[in-house]
């Protein structure tokens, strides 16, 4: 062990005292910039643009709407996903790179709401395909109620230890 | 400064060849760091300026203040954070030397950049060809990643910018013939001081005559269609190609894109600001100015006021940006080859009589 | 020949008349609602989430019925022995314990058709839209104040009582015979 | 310091231009000749003629370098990543190479070339705006009326036939 790595990883400490001040800063920083990933499909899709209009800005929260899954940390799922679509919803999500969320939003979109029963051609619920962090409920939920479910994933982020994970795992330290 | 370099120059008593070396990494290290700079206040500002022209806020929680002058920052460490991701159809050679090639040509543009009297580039003969010349590089790093990505889109959006690219500096070329027709000379050093004739902003090559007034309309739409930015964005134009050019990129590798294209914006302002704004020299010639506590140090130097100017440029491209919507490809090329290129020609014939009528040769 | 300048022109005036719009943006306040720090008002009557007042609730299932998605649960039972239901606040006297009220408000439409057929007002549509939650099994809201020890032991309670009452009936029927 | 540098322009001129010829994808082909291009253009300011090292960037790396991109894209089976040209009639290619070969060597080896002391770089411009404008003004002028020549041709040749 180098004296550069004991600086980072005192004895007696798991995950260094550098690296978890470190790790707070960057979630700090990740959780304040969020680029999402437009994906209206339905009467959501209608709040989630007055979302990010004049009145209540996304912008705000530092989230930039990106048109590639390639460059955007977050899906919004906004609205009814037919199981034709739940397909794309699926591949553009294997696209997007890696630390990533996804907010399924109003009641279609968590459970297929009215669909739930009876939609023959609903998928029910989006987090059957991808892991869905924060849930939006609502039918269609307001736009601060989608604001609520981004400070909601911020104040998830500023918890992630990103950096210890990787550390402890390339130590064979185990994972919680 | 100036102490700097001629510290560098005399090669701090090491061999030549590291003192060389130190020298180039010195200065590419504070060139880079001038572009970073540059770029995180211009995202910020750009998001500020479309906020403001939109009646909201922009980014408001990242940051101490309510005004989220921390949100670039935030940005480029996520940026950083992001899972690399290199897909497997692409050319992986072409799609890894894009990004780098892209910025490499922005950042041999910002070496020439006069930030006073003394820079390199403003005693070179050649400076200002030497700008345009260098900025015309950039294209091919574009096609690459078009190239590479292997992507329809990306494909479509790297040729769109090269042709716009390479009809847009038809203008940019021809107007710059009109300038060097009052200087005499390509070199920066010389148009500056033909305009810095002490009559403040009225020795400006803008109010020359009403020809040079309308080049410079000219030259900022031509240079904007350069940059791909709105209303010339057709490269990256998102509701048709995605994102252009730069779709499959992640992480890192999309902020180079991102880095370039703001710093592109900064050297438009520059050549503007060196061809019709006077360049470094102060808009008034005030000597008590330099004489105030701290602002003085702003006032008295030369680089603060190219800079100024430049970033003069840049708000007004950001206010383009927010106020128009994006043109079509027939009447992007409509622009450059019917309206441009007609009007800088006559701009230059006219130019010509102006100055026999005036006896200005 | 004079067409084209025309256009040119126009394109050109166009262009200036965009950007003083834009321009005189400069001088308007925003617009915006900055939402953690300060809320629109929204109207008391607004539907959004559903509340029950379990506490007036006598379990007759109206609005179980009348929920076209199906997202309201309710099961009743005997009232225990040592429970001691007090009347709703309309003044009925409360013959059943709601020993289950779960809505999923992750399927609720927000369409109020459940609030008008419940005779004791205890279902209503309040304005608070702010319950996002990490997990979806957190949307399902349970109503009854009971655990789920408690919850069972009423069902056995109730499982019971149905018992008790086939084989009355069952003996009724053979004293018939 | 210098031998250094023209050493490392040298290499990458005649490294990237072995890659446009011998790669077998026609894309790295192009790309590489832009390498080439800027490694002549360093050449050139080595001989002190900055005018022509720029020009040498703008005119082939800006747009003649990207006038060939253009053709390649355009070609078919662009979507496909490994376009390879093939290579046809490699005897007389070979017998021709040879030929230049030989008269190129015989022309460096035979040329009585300027020695002198290394000079401090003087501004180029001025000379050459005097010399087109003087001394080979008809020379220039027959050119830019052959240019001008071909770009009426080309209009004429990509016009829509009129109905």
């Amino acid at each position: 062990m180098s004296e550069a790595q004991r600086i980072i990883t005192p004895r007696g400490h798991q995950d260094g005292i550098i690296l978890a001040k470190l790790d707070e800063v960057l979630s700090l920083a990740r959780s304040h910039s969020q680029w999402y990933l437009q994906f209206g499909l339905a009467c959501c899709a209608i709040e989630m643009m007055a979302t990010a209009a004049s009145r209540y800005d996304l912008d705000r929260f530092g989230a930039m709407p990106r048109a590639t899954p390639r460059q955007a940390d977050l899906i919004f799922v906004s609205g009814t996903v037919t199981l034709k679509m739940a397909e794309k919803i699926k591949v553009l999500w294997e696209q997007m790179p890696a630390p990533k969320y996804a907010i399924a939003m109003g009641s279609c979109a968590i459970s297929g709401g009215p669909y739930s029963r009876h939609g023959y051609s609903v998928l029910k619920g989006v987090d059957l395909i991808i892991p869905v962090d924060v849930y939006v409920p609502g039918c269609p939920p307001r736009p601060e109620a989608l604001l609520e479910g981004l400070v909601l994933l911020a104040e998830k982020v500023k918890k992630e230890k990103l950096l210890s994970q990787k550390f402890s795992k390339k130590r064979g330290g185990a994972e919680k | 400064m100036q102490g700097i370099i001629s510290l560098f120059e005399s090669g701090l008593g090491l061999p030549e060849l590291w003192a060389f070396v130190i020298g180039v990494v010195v200065f590419s290290l504070l060139i880079f760091l001038f572009i970073a700079l540059f770029v995180i206040v211009a995202v910020w500002l750009e998001r500020k300026v479309s906020a403001v022209i939109q009646d909201r806020w922009g980014p408001m929680r990242a940051g101490l203040t309510i005004q989220g002058e921390l949100q670039t920052i935030a940005d480029t460490v996520k940026l950083l954070m992001k899972e690399d991701i290199i897909p497997k159809p692409v050319d992986k050679l072409l799609f890894i030397l894009a990004p780098f090639i892209v910025f490499t040509a922005t950042f041999m543009v910002f070496a020439g950049i006069p930030l006073g009297p003394n820079a390199y580039s403003g005693t070179f003969d050649l400076g200002l060809f030497y700008l345009i010349a260098i900025s015309s590089l950039g294209v091919i790093g574009i096609v690459m990643a078009g190239w590479a990505s292997n992507n329809k889109w990306s494909l479509y959006g790297a040729m769109r910018s090269v042709a716009q690219i390479v009809s847009y500096e038809i203008p940019i070329a021809l107007i710059l013939i009109a300038v060097v027709m009052y200087s005499g000379s390509f070199s920066v050093k010389e148009i500056i001081a033909t305009q810095d004739t002490g009559y403040g902003i009225f020795g400006w090559f803008l109010f020359r005559n009403p020809f040079m007034f309308v080049a410079a309309i000219l030259f900022l739409i031509a240079g904007t269609a350069e940059n791909n930015r709105t209303p010339f964005d057709l490269p990256e134009s998102e509701s048709e190609l995605i994102a252009g050019f730069h779709t499959e990129y992640t992480g890192m590798r999309f902020a180079f894109f991102f880095l370039a294209e703001y710093a592109n914006m900064f050297v438009v302002g520059v050549l503007l600001a060196i061809l019709f704004l006077g360049g470094y020299a102060p808009i008034w010639h005030v000597a008590a100015l330099a004489d105030i506590p701290v602002l003085g140090w702003f006032f008295g130097s030369s680089g603060f006021w190219i800079i100024l100017k430049a970033m003069l440029v840049v708000i007004i491209q950001m206010w383009f940006r927010w106020t128009f919507p994006r043109l079509r490809v027939d009447q992007l090329m409509y622009t450059a080859w019917k309206v441009l290129i007609p009007f800088t020609m006559a701009i230059i014939v006219l130019n010509g009589i102006w100055m026999k009528l005036f006896n200005l040769i | 020949m004079k067409n084209y300048f025309i256009n040119v022109w126009n394109a050109f005036y166009t262009a200036l008349v965009g950007l003083k719009v834009t321009f005189l943006h400069l001088f308007i306040k925003s617009v915006t609602v900055k939402y953690p720090l300060e809320r629109d008002k929204v109207p008391a009557n607004s539907r959004m989430k559903l509340e029950v007042d379990w506490a007036d609730c006598i379990g007759c299932k109206a609005c179980e019925r009348a929920c076209p998605v199906q997202c309201i649960h309710i099961d009743t039972s005997k009232a225990l022995p040592e429970d001691n239901l007090a009347a709703t606040k309309n003044g009925t006297a409360r013959k059943l314990l709601v020993s289950n009220f779960t809505i999923d408000l992750s399927e609720c439409l927000y369409c109020a058709l459940c609030v008008y057929p419940c005779p004791e007002d205890c279902i209503n549509m309040t304005p608070n839209y702010e319950f996002g939650k990490y997990d979806r099994k957190l949307l399902i809201e349970q109503f009854a104040p009971f655990s789920d020890d408690d919850r069972a032991k009423r069902q056995a309670f109730e499982e019971e009582l149905k018992k008790k009452k086939l084989a009355e009936k069952a003996v009724k029927t053979k004293e018939k015979e | 310091m210098k031998e250094l540098l023209f050493v490392f322009f040298a290499v990458i001129t005649v490294v990237s231009a072995g890659i446009v010829s011998f790669s077998r994808n026609l894309i790295y082909s192009v790309f590489s000749l832009m390498a080439t291009f800027i490694g002549v253009a360093a050449l050139y300011v080595f001989l002190a003629a900055d005018f022509i090292a720029l020009a040498q960037i703008m005119v082939y790396v800006g747009g003649i370098l990207v006038l060939l991109i253009f053709g390649v894209m355009l070609t078919q089976k662009i979507s496909t990543v490994t376009i390879t040209h093939l290579s046809v009639n490699r005897v007389w290619i070979v017998f021709l190479g040879l030929l230049l070969l030989g008269g190129l060597g015989y022309t460096i080896f035979n040329t009585s070339w300027f020695t002198g002391e290394m000079r401090a770089a003087e501004p180029t411009v001025k000379a050459i705006g005097n010399l087109l404008m003087g001394k080979y003004l008809l020379a220039f002028e027959v050119a830019s009326v052959l240019l001008l020549g071909a770009l009426i041709g080309a209009a004429t040749i990509a016009r829509k036939e009129e109905q």
